[in-house]
């Protein structure tokens, strides 16, 4: 579904992914996970576009029907457009507005109304707690509702594949727990889901594949269980010796 | 108590409603590489802002040496023996490297407009002291070779090191390093680890040191303390971290068997 | 005495209504982009200039509002186009610079089309005329220039709140790259925010023309600062607070002027000044104004 | 870095200055000299700009309004004694029996431009950016309106003429020395360095124990002296002084000067200084020409437009031409250390 290959990406002078490649299949939740720096949140950025690459391709086939399209050096909006949601790191909700209009400003590029009605009572029905705060000010949301809202928006443009930075950042555990059976979700629903996390351990969990990323290049990669099984990634990023 | 280097206590700081520490206590005996770990978003860089004087808390008290330093200004701090690098790291882009170094032998050894325009033979001195002590440190840290390059040019790790330089040149008693390693491939994480041990060693400082990567901490530090979301979670060797089960499962996540019983 | 007051508040109603119209834009841009456009002021006194000419051309008034508002929006999507977005992601200082040259160039390009002499500004008579609401008399076009502001801040308020477009531009100014990543075109939104903002800016023109009679190619400057310093009171970045911080600049220099004794009322630009300094020093997110924490 | 080479250089540079303004004096006709003239009170301004917005960073646009304070402060204390009753009748009696020599006023009125600086800097310089620059231009407009009233001492809108034409290329010349040496030694020393710091990053520079208030106040102080001066100089030139003179369109041709330079180049602002009079004095003969005003502003301004699109770091970036300074050479062997 989606392909990186080869990416070169610098940001001022430094090169910051370094012949990176990596792919996402069709329905999989792939995890990408490493230490800070790495290079984890500027790979999903240049997926989406907000960054451009020096050289390398990305290539997106929303569906089986559809035919392999190059991205690279399309506008971030049309590759909105094409079903790729990008849901940034750190919760950035737009305080401002209201939990409702946060949800329709996903849903900008579409035009039925009753469609994103009707998608909009999904995210209430995935998040209930943004129901119930439906008409206030996001900015006055706690941390893991602005989270919840932040996904939720993101899935209100209709994405085939959703781009996740850090989801579980500065959540109570218990709630990580809640948000990744929601992810699950998602995914069941026929989202596929491209995951960058800290959280180790529990994004393997979840992930069908994982990459591990250090200083900008991808030095391991497998199932979710293979890794967690690995020796080098459970002393580097498990924590368990 | 007479070893009480830094001393923290009941730290509160809020940004507008939010709160991103809470009832924070620290105590750094002299002498000694302490480690300060916790999620992204944990307090930590919270911390050390609070520590520099780069932003004031909300409540709360600090003292450094004796001295109550809860509302003194970043450069009184520095000038009090308090150094730092940052997470993102700050270097004075458009200036060598080597001017780079020189920028913080400025508050011991550089001298005021009249000695500089009259060109008196003590700030020619102070000039030559400044290179001298400059190359000097450069050459213990091992950049020597970029001092004419403009800092912005060097490779990732290296401006690391120059950050490290130069925090080593404001002659500090206690470093507050947040996140030395971030970026850097294994390979230069033990260097930069290597570095930081040896000048502990060899400088006799105090270090406060955040980081992410659990073997790196873990391997140096003889005491850790644990923050999540703001608040101390644990305090610690590392052995007692290892096995305390709020940080297993706040900070590394749920314990295999459990994860496997789920699958 | 309370007549004279009344006449005073009249005032600092058009006054204010004016710096209002023209902050709308100022916080628009800035809000966005985070740009100080020195250039804004400028339009204002393009929109006079045009006011000029169409009523020398004898057009209808109603079309000559519209014909104005066009030049502003036309103007406006020009200088965004041609100096503004090329340098985009620079530093805020150069974005400042630009803007300081824009405003000199349309200032010199006036002088070397209309001369840097005065000219007289009329109004047909029907708004010249004087009616009196009990004891104060007011001119038609002081009560239109009062109402026009209105419906126009009521249509912003509007825009801003309720529509789709209004929403996108709310949220490009709290955080241009997420909007991008709800595919909102931002190109099209700042363009926007000049286009709206410069339009009502060109409308000020008219306004300011009509009230004092006189107009020049550097007519704008000094109200387009003082504008900027309405929005910098409200709290640079809202526009319900540009409208008040309008407001409050216009009675606030209008009572300066009229409450103090006379030998002050030339010291009516240093006190709106030295206002500004004092705002900035003690309240620099402005009174509705959202604070911009630093976070090392 | 130090200065190149030999203890000579500058010297030799200074002299041949000096060998060149004997020159000019000698064969150039008064016009050309008033340009001249004008170039260098134009170096002055751009380097001591150069000073407060180059080195740290500090965006202002107030240099007009020292100027105005420096130039009216030397104005009133040169004006001889005789005229002064007749123009300014009701200026209090000790400052009317005032009839100073060039020097000692022109340094007089740099350092009121200096207190004045330090006294508005306090607030102020808190401000970051573009609200400084803001700030600062109120400043200037403030001034502007105080001279305005201030009947007594400046006669009003009016402004003072008929001063006496004390300035020559050796005085202007004098003062581009001294400002020159002044921003090079502090550029290059562990007082301007810090200067530098605090423009590339505020927070590290406090971080390394350099005291931010302190250190933006000295440039601003300093620009503001020689802005003073500069004023002096421009008064006795013209010979007349007037509220007008000290302009928003001077404090932009200012910071243009800067920006083309190359924000923190201290040969880039002052070449620029020289370049832009020199296009300025230029294109007036061809304005008057075509009768058409205002078109020296517009092509500055489009030139200015194209440099901060397609050169955003000047023309000299933040440096000094290698021809100035000795750059040591790169030590081999460089995997040294630990």
């Amino acid at each position: 579904m989606l392909e990186l290959k080869n990416l070169h990406v610098y940001i001022g002078k430094t090169h910051v992914l370094e012949d990176l490649s990596l792919e996402v299949k069709l329905g999989e939740i792939v995890a990408l996970i490493g230490a800070n720096g790495a290079g984890k949140t500027t790979t999903l950025m240049t997926i989406s576009g907000l960054i451009r690459t020096r050289s390398g391709t990305i290539s997106f086939q929303p569906d089986m029907e559809s035919s392999r399209k190059e991205i690279s050096r399309r506008k971030v909006e049309d590759i909105v457009s094409m079903g790729i949601s990008h849901c940034p790191e750190g919760r950035q909700v737009f305080t401002t507005l209201s939990v409702k209009e946060n949800l329709y400003i996903g849903a900008f590029q579409r035009r039925n109304k009753k469609d994103i009605k009707d998608d909009s009572e999904s995210v209430f029905n995935l998040f209930p707690r943004l129901a119930e705060r439906m008409n206030q000010r996001a900015g006055n949301l706690s941390g893991g509702e602005q989270m919840m809202l932040s996904i939720g928006r993101a899935l209100m443009s209709r994405p085939r594949l959703l781009l996740l930075d850090e989801p579980s950042l500065g959540l109570a555990p218990m709630l990580v727990e809640r948000l990744f059976e929601r992810l699950d979700r998602i995914n069941k629903e026929g989202t596929t889901i491209l995951l960058v996390e800290q959280n180790a351990s529990m994004a393997l969990e979840l992930a069908n594949r994982a990459y591990v990323i250090e200083t900008g290049r991808i030095v391991l990669s497998g199932t979710g269980h293979e890794l967690s099984d690995n020796k080098e990634v459970q002393k580097a990023y498990l924590g368990l010796t | 108590m007479s070893n009480k280097l830094l001393h923290a206590e009941k730290l509160c700081k809020k940004f507008g409603g939010v709160t991103a520490l809470e009832d924070y206590n620290l105590t750094l005996e002299e002498g000694e590489l302490f480690g300060l770990i916790g999620p992204n978003g944990a307090g930590k860089t919270t911390v050390f802002n609070l520590f520099t004087g780069v932003i004031h808390s909300t409540s709360g008290n600090i003292f450094f040496k004796g001295h109550d330093v809860t509302r003194s200004r970043a450069d009184k701090n520095t000038s009090l023996g308090i150094a730092r690098t940052f997470q993102n790291i700050r270097l004075f882009e458009d200036l060598t490297v080597l001017d780079n170094i020189k920028i913080a032998f400025h508050m011991h050894y550089g001298r005021g407009l009249f000695p500089t325009l009259l060109n008196l033979p003590g700030f020619r001195r102070t000039e030559r002291e400044i290179e001298a002590h400059s190359l000097e440190i450069m050459n213990f840290i091992g950049i020597l070779n970029y001092q004419d390059e403009l800092a912005r040019n060097l490779p990732y790790g290296d401006q690391r090191k120059v950050e490290l330089a130069r925090a080593l040149a404001t002659d500090p008693k206690l470093i507050l390093l947040d996140e030395p390693t971030a970026g850097l491939n294994p390979k230069e994480t033990e260097k930069v680890m290597k570095t930081i041990t040896y000048i502990f060693e060899h400088n006799k400082l105090t270090i406060l040191l955040v980081e992410h990567d659990m073997k790196v901490i873990m391997g140096i530090c003889r005491r850790i303390q644990v923050l999540d979301q703001g608040k101390v979670l644990a305090l610690g060797t590392p052995d007692e971290i290892k096995r305390d089960q709020k940080v297993i499962e706040a900070y590394l996540g749920k314990p295999r068997a459990k994860r496997n019983s789920h699958a | 005495m309370s007549l004279y007051f009344a006449e005073q508040m009249v005032n600092g109603l058009i006054l204010g209504s004016m710096y209002a119209i023209v902050a709308i834009g100022f916080t628009m841009i800035y809000g966005i982009l985070r740009l100080i456009n020195f250039a804004h002021g400028d339009i204002v006194m393009i929109g006079a200039f045009a006011t000029l000419g169409l009523v020398i051309a004898r057009l209808p008034f109603p079309i000559i509002i519209l014909v104005v508002l066009l030049v502003g929006v036309f103007m406006g999507i020009v200088i965004e186009r041609v100096a503004f977005r090329p340098i985009r992601g620079a530093p805020q200082v150069t974005g400042f610079i630009a803007s300081l040259a824009i405003s000199i160039l349309l200032q010199n390009t006036g002088i070397l089309i209309f001369t840097a002499q005065p000219r007289n500004f009329f109004f047909p008579d029907y708004l010249q005329r004087i009616v009196n609401i009990g004891q104060i008399t007011v001119r038609v076009l002081d009560i239109t220039i009062i109402v026009t502001s209105l419906v126009l801040m009521i249509l912003m308020v509007i825009l801003v709140r309720t529509t789709r477009i209004g929403m996108a531009m709310r949220a490009t100014a709290e955080n241009l790259n997420v909007a991008r990543l709800m595919g909102i075109k931002i190109d099209r939104i700042i363009m926007l925010a000049f286009a709206i903002g410069s339009g009502l800016a060109a409308i000020a023109g008219m306004m300011w023309g009509g009230k004092y009679g006189q107009i020049d190619p550097l007519l704008g400057f000094v109200p387009g600062l003082k504008a900027f310093i309405a929005a910098v009171i409200g709290g640079v970045g809202s526009i319900t607070g540009a409208m008040l911080g309008g407001y409050i600049l216009g009675f606030a220099e209008i009572l300066f002027v009229g409450l103090l004794p006379p030998s002050f009322s030339p010291y009516r630009d240093a006190f709106v000044f030295g206002l500004l300094i004092i705002i900035l020093l003690i309240l620099p997110t402005g009174l509705l104004g959202r604070k911009e924490e630093e976070r090392a | 870095m130090e200065l190149k080479n030999t203890k000579l250089f500058f010297p030799i540079l200074i002299a041949s200055g000096a060998l060149l303004v004997f020159l000019m004096r000698a064969f150039m006709n008064d016009y050309i000299l008033i340009i001249v003239n004008f170039v260098g009170i134009n170096i002055i301004l751009a380097v001591s700009l150069n000073l407060t917005n180059g080195f740290t960073g500090l965006f202002s646009l107030g240099h007009p309004g020292f100027m105005a304070v420096g130039g009216y402060v030397a104005a009133i204390l040169i004006f001889p004694a005789a005229r002064k009753e007749m123009l300014l009748p009701e200026l209090p009696r000790w400052l009317a029996m005032q009839q100073w020599p060039l020097l000692p006023a022109l340094i007089l009125g740099g350092l009121c431009a200096a207190l004045i600086a330090l006294i508005i800097g306090f607030p102020v310089l808190r401000l970051k950016g573009h609200y400084l620059a803001v700030a600062t231009l109120g400043f200037l407009i403030i001034v502007r309106v105080l001279i305005t009233n201030m009947e007594k001492y400046t006669r009003g809108p009016l402004g003072l003429n008929g001063l006496p034409s004390l300035t020559n290329l050796w005085w202007v010349f004098l003062w581009v020395v001294i400002t020159i040496y002044v921003s090079w030694k502090i550029k290059h020393a562990s007082l301007g360095r810090s200067m530098l710091a605090i423009r590339e990053n505020a927070m590290a520079a406090e971080c390394l124990g350099i005291a931010l208030a302190k250190t933006r106040i000295t440039a601003f102080v300093i620009g503001a002296f020689f802005a003073g001066v500069a004023g002096g100089l421009w008064a006795h030139l013209v010979t007349a002084i007037t509220p007008t003179s000290f302009s928003i369109l001077m404090a932009f041709s200012l910071v243009v000067m800067v920006v083309i330079g190359g924000t923190g180049s201290i040969t880039g602002a002052a070449l620029a200084a020289i370049l832009l009079t020199l296009v300025v004095e230029i294109l007036r003969p061809l304005e008057e020409f075509l009768g058409a005003y205002g078109i020296s502003e517009i092509i500055i301004a489009i030139g200015l437009l194209a440099i901060l699109i397609f050169r955003p770091r000047g023309l000299f970036g933040s440096s000094e031409p290698s021809f100035l300074v000795k750059r040591k050479k790169t030590p081999q062997g460089s995997e040294a250390g630990i």
